[in-house]
């Protein structure tokens, strides 16, 4: 591609890189209002989706949101660039102990800003499952739940629970547990009712299947939606998922890109985001002036014994990247 | 006289509010070479269609062998059609269009070969049966549709202006060709057209139609010679068709002058229809005719001179061999034996009303 | 002496065609052919023949198929029908039927989504009628089902179009030679359509068989087809160059229809499906 | 009788097949709830509400902006090649049409991926990339609305206008123009319906802040579709019937008016 | 005689390998009706496009008003073209389609409606202004597409079988009606038919052409009455066209009968074509005429007669006006006057090369 990108030299713009509906609109016109840089949005779907976009360089991003594994891997490659905290002002508002968690992918923590944080686990309809039940990731090879189990659509999440099962790293790169958690999916697939991804949270709120494999958030919009919803993380342990903001090398505007950081870690605008995602933010601003009730809800605040058994995605490296490919299309193949 | 193969009794059609057919009375004989003759409109096409099957009258029988198909669909008629069109089927081979009725009757493969190779000679296309249709030209596709339609052997065989989309020198052959046909076959041949020419080169018996009703059955000599009414003359052929009084039997005045004529009965002073055909005026000298004019405009016809002549105040049509300056002044003389007298009808309705068959 | 003038109006057309039609496929081409380091490689075509990709493209050739089948089989009858109403305006008929794109592809698949649920509307009035509860959804089935729903309308419009080209007096002189309404049907209306019939074919077939997104949103995921295993290798393994090896191994299908195309569609006619 | 009947049920029920997602969709828009399974009473805010949206309007207007503009080029083009095609000799013009063919018959998504990897080698994605793709996939349709009317035209009255004087300009723009101008539009209209309904190809060729209905839907799909949207796509539906029945109107008074 | 308008010099055109017209010479007098005849394929429409400027010739000029015109587009040539199929524009009311040219010559409103006016009289359509193209006959199209084209007061009018889609009777009306025109205008007519009868009818000068070769230019009577050739012969109107040996000056033999001509030159027993006209046969008593025969078949044909005798051999075709029965033995007569004697053509080819004009 090409790599340097001139015909976006207008100063006054920030080209921004994001999950599809993961910032609040307002939060842009403001920012816009207050610097008078205007933002160019660019939403995804998936952090592979992302890294097509990212890598395919005709756009010239100056700042990006992705989740942990994926900025692990764009910094092994050498795209993303050190960031400069000391200049923020409000970079003291985030919760150290998930800038340290950080560090499974960011030693430095250096190259990357948590936005939120979450984890994956099982909802529920606890009209249909027993809450008990759901503490294990076993319930979802219950054949009695035939045709009314969702995983994920995305190969990664949707391992998670068939590797913790056999009790295997959910980072291993070892070809024989892989092959194992291949076979556990397959047996799995006949009582699965669908992959889904997007579609999950509402298929669960209109009661068309008992469980699903979600993140945090995702089960936090369908509770709201349907009070019969429950989240549970199962104690074999699970992910612990981060998205995080980054700078790539490429930027062209790096000036504005900080001072958008900094501008998204002040109180009022990481409340105003929490109110629109619903995740788990970082930012102890937030978390401080929440009610006890929201900031006791697990689904939404881990708390810290579960997010003890959870483990944050490492990058693969390329060949086994490529085995999940292939694996995955064997599971959907069958 | 043959026996009567197929009778047409009260048919009526209309469609909407337009009444087409009205009350509408035909035989046809056997092996008869039948002309609906009639100018555009007059409802030909909608009484071979009532034969064909195609359309269902209002009222009234269709008669076959006696028997009523008034109702018998298309496919279970013993008669078949030649369009106008053609309407070959453009995905079959010459053959195979021939072929396409008798397979239906599921006659043996010899067979279809052998009318298929009979089909082809008597039209004079033989060896044509692999050709696709759009390799032939308008004359062998009308050939072809002919073919497709004798094979089957048909007691009666309806042409729809097989010919209309024909130049000249093609249509003349293939006059002659259907006439060898008719005579060949020995079946009933139901002719459509509005041709005149046509009609008398190849009829039998001819049916003058106009505005839905018949005007005239009758030879090709019957009707050219004798018309019934005025509309017949002129349809067929050129006539001079002159306003005259009918001063006395065997006496008409016509543009104010008196000529002796055959025709009786049509009591004194009655208003008539005067009919005289272009060749029967001689051009004579001066003071020698019943009537003195001067000639306005010669053309040459090959066989022979159309000239007009102004006598009397009326432009009369004259078809003469001999050539005359325009200008002369001459005499116009005709022999009473070629003087048609005819009623007027009171009004055109009546004329068309006045002879149903 | 007109006609070479009037040739160089197509050429902003071919300079397009060129540019944004040729070239990206020999861009396609170019990676189909090469390993991430650039190295010349066939493995990516050849890659087809693992046992996954067979797979998948059996599947997807079979769904493909009988999706094709199925809009043969409404579709037919549907043009028959069509054809004995005299409309007025041909085009009518066929704006009547491109109408339902006006609303977002997307958008109806989800609502056939909300249909075909297992307690959405279809299987109520299945339960009502008494046939019982039928599972549609993320099957094979509700796949084909959205193909059939999304294709439809382009096997109707060329057969519809070869139809009303047929001359009443063809079908008149067919019923005077004797035949009944079977065979007119068979061996008349059938042959004459053929040409429809062929791009109608293939109109279905070629994007029924590359499709990836109706097997995703009515699949739920559980159907792979071979558009989805391409997406999959741009999008989700990022391996362009496998995924630009499957895509021509897909264009040969095109091609292949393409061919078959020229050869019963002489005058270029039944392409003209508008 | 009894044949007109059933001919008439068969047809009811393909036209409630293809018709039936539009209805369920435009019940949605009338839904008092945000849950597209919950049926929360009749409402008619999404309506006021989409065009106060700022995100949903603007990526109307991209799509306006983006259909209208690929189906104005599209048609300039396509016409003018349907015009230089029809005057090629018979091998030309078959390859012309078979590489016509391509886009239609090609799968989307490779048709996308190909302009993407032609695009991120010589220029940035953006706006102008997702127009270029758009006339691509235009294009072929309004050659094969255009091309018939070319080959139904009376090639003479246009020879007929030369005769008379006018200038091969003059003689297109008022002879064959007017008689070609019905595939023209119904091009025209198609191009628009593509453009409009495409995913796939948009999908691959936009660049950064470039979000057309169909895109912006995709995103939305992961958080649930705002209502707002479904009142929008019920209104894009309903201004496409009504100029669809005008349009059916209109030319029915101008056959009238023709025959006296 | 009337100054030359238009020369046509040495034109060659040919369509691939196929040579359409070869080196063609033909000029055109001011005023005169002239008609290009000849069969399907001739190259007739070839001319008349070259004349109208929509195709080039391979080699030669087109000299207007002795410039040179070859190259010139057709909206910048003074003459205006009738086509076939009227190629009237269906989008435009009639006033409109008139006006077409006229508009173009930016020529004022008042004199443009005046003009359609007066148009419209001459082809009698007064007051068909505001009507659409697709409610007039056939008939009345053509009268319009003829409007718009004199409307421009062309120096040269050329008309390519304008009448070939009419029936018989609208046919016959409108080759009144354009003789009629071309007296009342008074500008040149460039007629193309392939209707021999049609030729006759209207032509000051009848050019007859085959395979892209002028066989004869003549008045109508000098091609019927004298035609240099068989293929003329035949070609205007029917004839007996019998080989023959011209035993010497005045003598010639057909069908081993010996009988006398009024041609001389011909030299000592030289193959020869005699043509004589169907009409110019007559029947007479067996023994009293050169030769008998039996009459094989009679068709009327309203004016007269069409019989067929059996004679020598050859079936003679022989029009009259006296009606015979099939079978009747009867003799044949002709006076030498109306034998026409021909050299033979040595091949096909040569019959259509030997006489460029
Ligand atoms: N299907 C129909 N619906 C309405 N009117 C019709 C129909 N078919 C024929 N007519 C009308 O019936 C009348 C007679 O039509 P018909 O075709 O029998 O005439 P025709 O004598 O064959 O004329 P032509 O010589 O022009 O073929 C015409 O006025 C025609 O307009
Ligand atoms: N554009 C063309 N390309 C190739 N051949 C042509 C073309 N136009 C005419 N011809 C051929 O030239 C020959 C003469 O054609 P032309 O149209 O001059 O004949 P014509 O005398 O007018 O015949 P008709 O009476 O059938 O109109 C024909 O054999 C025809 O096939
Ligand atoms: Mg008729
Ligand atoms: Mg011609």
């Amino acid at each position: 591609g090409s790599s340097s990108n001139t015909a976006d030299a207008d100063k006054d713009t920030l080209v921004v890189l994001n999950y599809g509906k993961y910032l609040e609109p307002s939060v842009i016109e403001q920012f816009e209002q207050e610097t008078g840089i205007h933002i160019k949005l660019e939403e995804y779907e998936s952090p592979e989706e992302m890294y097509t976009k990212f890598t395919a360089g005709s756009i010239c991003y100056d700042v990006v949101c992705t989740s942990d594994y994926m900025i692990e891997r764009l910094i092994s490659e050498g795209e993303v660039s050190t960031i400069d905290f000391s200049g923020f002002s409000n970079y003291g508002n985030l919760n150290p102990d998930i800038i340290d968690a950080s560090r499974v992918f960011d030693p430095e923590a250096c190259c990357s800003m948590p936005y939120f944080y979450g984890t994956l686990g099982i909802l529920y309809n606890t009209t249909m499952v027993p809450t008990e039940e759901a503490q294990s990731w076993n319930i979802l090879w219950d054949d009695t739940y035939r045709d009314s189990i969702i995983m994920q659509n995305s190969v990664r999440d949707t391992f998670v629970p068939a590797l913790r099962l056999s009790g295997y790293d959910i980072n291993t790169e070892d070809e024989d547990e892989l092959a194992d958690a291949l076979a556990l999916l397959i047996e799995q697939k006949p009582i699965v009712y669908a992959y889904y991804v997007d579609e999950t949270a509402d298929e669960m709120a209109a009661g068309n299947a008992a469980m699903a494999l979600v993140y945090s958030g995702e089960a936090a919009y369908a509770m709201e939606l349907n009070d019969d919803l429950s989240y549970a993380v199962p104690e074999e342990g699970s992910n612990l998922w981060i998205d995080s903001w980054f700078i790539p090398k490429r930027c062209a505007h790096r000036e504005n890109a900080e001072k958008f950081l900094d501008f998204l870690c002040r109180g009022d605008i990481a409340m105003a985001n929490f109110e629109y995602v619903c995740y788990a933010s970082p930012n102890q601003k937030v978390v401080d002036a929440l009610d006890e009730e929201t900031k006791n809800d697990p689904t939404i605040f881990p708390p810290d014994e579960i997010l003890e058994y959870c483990t944050v995605y490492k990058q693969l490296g390329i060949d086994t990247t490529e085995r999940y490919s292939y694996l995955w299309k064997t599971l959907k193949s069958e | 006289m043959k026996r009567k193969l197929i009778n047409l009794v009260e048919i009526t059609k209309s469609y909407g509010n337009n009444v087409i057919l009205d009350d509408l009375n035909l035989y046809i004989r056997e092996n008869e070479f039948i002309t609906l003759l009639g100018p555009s409109g007059c409802g030909k096409t909608t009484t071979l269609r009532i034969l064909g099957g195609f359309e269902k009258p209002d009222k009234g029988q269709v008669l076959f062998d006696d028997r009523d198909i008034t109702n018998l669909p298309p496919n279970m008629r013993d008669l078949n059609t030649v369009f106008q069109k053609y309407a070959l089927f453009p995905h079959m081979s010459i053959a195979e269009n021939i072929a396409f009725g008798l397979k239906i009757k599921k006659k043996s493969k010899a067979y279809i070969e052998d009318k298929i190779r009979y089909a082809l000679k008597l039209v004079n296309l033989e060896g044509f049966e692999r050709r696709s249709i759009d390799s032939l030209s308008g004359g062998q596709q009308q050939r072809i549709a002919i073919a497709r339609a004798i094979v089957n052997e048909p007691k009666v065989l309806l042409l729809d202006e097989p010919l209309g989309a024909l130049d000249l020198k093609l249509r003349q052959e293939m006059q002659y060709e259907l006439i060898r046909l008719k005579n060949e076959l020995g079946i009933t041949f139901v002719y459509v057209t509005h041709d005149q020419e046509e009609a008398l080169t190849m009829s039998d018996t001819i049916v003058v139609m106009n505005q839905g009703y018949i005007q005239q059955i009758g030879t090709p000599e019957m009707i050219y010679n004798e018309p019934v009414n005025a509309f017949v003359a002129d349809f067929i052929g050129d006539s001079n068709i002159i306003d005259g009084v009918m001063v006395k039997d065997k006496v008409v005045e016509i543009l104010g002058t008196k000529i002796p004529c055959v025709d009786e009965g049509f009591g004194e002073n009655t208003p008539v229809d005067v009919v005289i055909r272009p060749e029967d005026v001689e051009i004579v000298s001066p003071g020698e005719g019943f009537m003195d004019g001067v000639i306005t405009s010669v053309i040459f016809k090959g066989v022979h001179y159309e000239i007009e002549i102004l006598a009397g105040g009326y432009e009369w049509l004259v078809d003469t061999t001999q050539c005359y300056a325009v200008g002369t002044d001459v005499g116009i003389r005709v022999i009473p034996f070629n003087i048609q007298i005819m009623n007027k009808p009171e009004s055109e309705d009546e004329e068309a009303a006045e002879i149903d068959v | 002496m007109y006609k070479l003038k009037k040739q160089f109006l197509a050429g902003p057309y071919l300079i397009w065609m060129i540019g944004f039609i040729l070239l990206p496929l020999a861009f396609i081409l170019y990676y189909a052919l090469t390993t991430s380091d650039g190295a010349f490689t066939f493995s990516n075509i050849a890659a087809i023949a693992d046992p996954v990709h067979v797979k998948s493209i059996v599947l997807s050739l079979k769904l493909g198929a009988i999706c094709t089948l199925v809009c043969l089989v409404l579709s037919y009858p549907l043009c028959m029908i069509l054809s004995t109403f005299r409309f007025r305006h041909q085009s009518f008929v066929v704006f009547l039927f491109i109408l339902p794109m006006w609303m977002n592809f997307m958008l109806r698949i989800l609502a056939w989504r909300l249909l075909l649920s297992n307690n959405g509307i279809v299987n109520s009035i299945f339960a009502a009628v008494g046939v019982g509860h039928i599972k549609m959804l993320n099957t094979p089935t509700a796949v084909v089902f959205g193909m059939v729903y999304d294709f439809l309308p382009f096997m109707i419009l060329p057969i519809y179009n070869s139809m009303v080209r047929i001359k009443p007096e063809t079908l008149e002189a067919a019923r005077d030679l004797g035949a009944g309404n079977f065979t007119i049907l068979v061996k008349i209306i059938f042959p004459l359509t053929l040409s429809g019939i062929i791009s109608g074919v293939i109109m279905v077939f070629v994007p029924a068989l590359t499709s990836f997104v109706i097997s995703d949103l009515l699949g739920g995921g559980k159907v792979l087809l071979i558009g989805n295993v391409i997406e999959q290798e741009f999008m989700q393994g990022t391996n362009w160059h496998l995924g630009s090896g499957l895509s021509v191994v897909l264009m040969l299908f095109v091609i292949a229809s393409m061919a078959l195309m020229n050869v019963f569609d002489k005058d270029g006619g039944g392409t003209a499906v508008w | 009788m009894v044949k007109k009947w059933s001919q008439r049920v068969y047809l009811g029920i393909i036209f409630l097949f293809l018709y039936l997602p539009i209805l369920v969709l435009i019940a949605l828009s009338f839904n008092n709830s945000k849950s597209r399974v919950v049926w929360g009473g009749f409402t008619l805010k999404w309506y006021a509400s989409c065009f106060t949206d700022e995100t949903i309007m603007r990526a109307f207007f991209t799509t306006l902006q983006i259909t209208l503009a690929a189906a104005v080029i599209s048609t300039m083009i396509g016409t003018l090649a349907a015009i230089g095609i029809s005057a090629m000799k018979r091998r030309n013009r078959s390859i012309m049409l078979g590489a016509t063919n391509i886009p239609l018959l090609n799968a989307d998504i490779v048709t996308g991926i190909s302009l993407m990897l032609l695009f991120v080698k010589f220029m940035n994605l953006g706006f102008v990339t997702v127009l270029i793709a758009h006339i691509t996939f235009d294009i072929p349709y309004v050659i094969l609305n255009v091309l018939p009317k070319l080959n139904q035209a009376n090639r003479s009255t246009y020879e007929a206008a030369l005769d008379l004087g006018a200038s091969p300009f003059y003689a297109f723009c008022k002879v064959t123009w007017p008689e070609i101008a019905p595939g023209v539009f119904s091009g025209f209209l198609m191009a628009v319906t593509m453009s409009l309904d495409d995913f796939s190809i948009t999908f691959f060729t936009k660049g950064a802040g470039v979000n057309t209905l169909s895109t912006m839907l995709y995103t939305e799909l992961r958080k649930g579709i705002r209502p707002e949207l479904y009142a929008l796509s019920t209104i894009l539906f309903l201004f496409a019937f009504l100029l669809l029945l005008v349009m059916n109107r209109r030319s029915d008074k101008q056959m009238t008016a023709g025959s006296f």
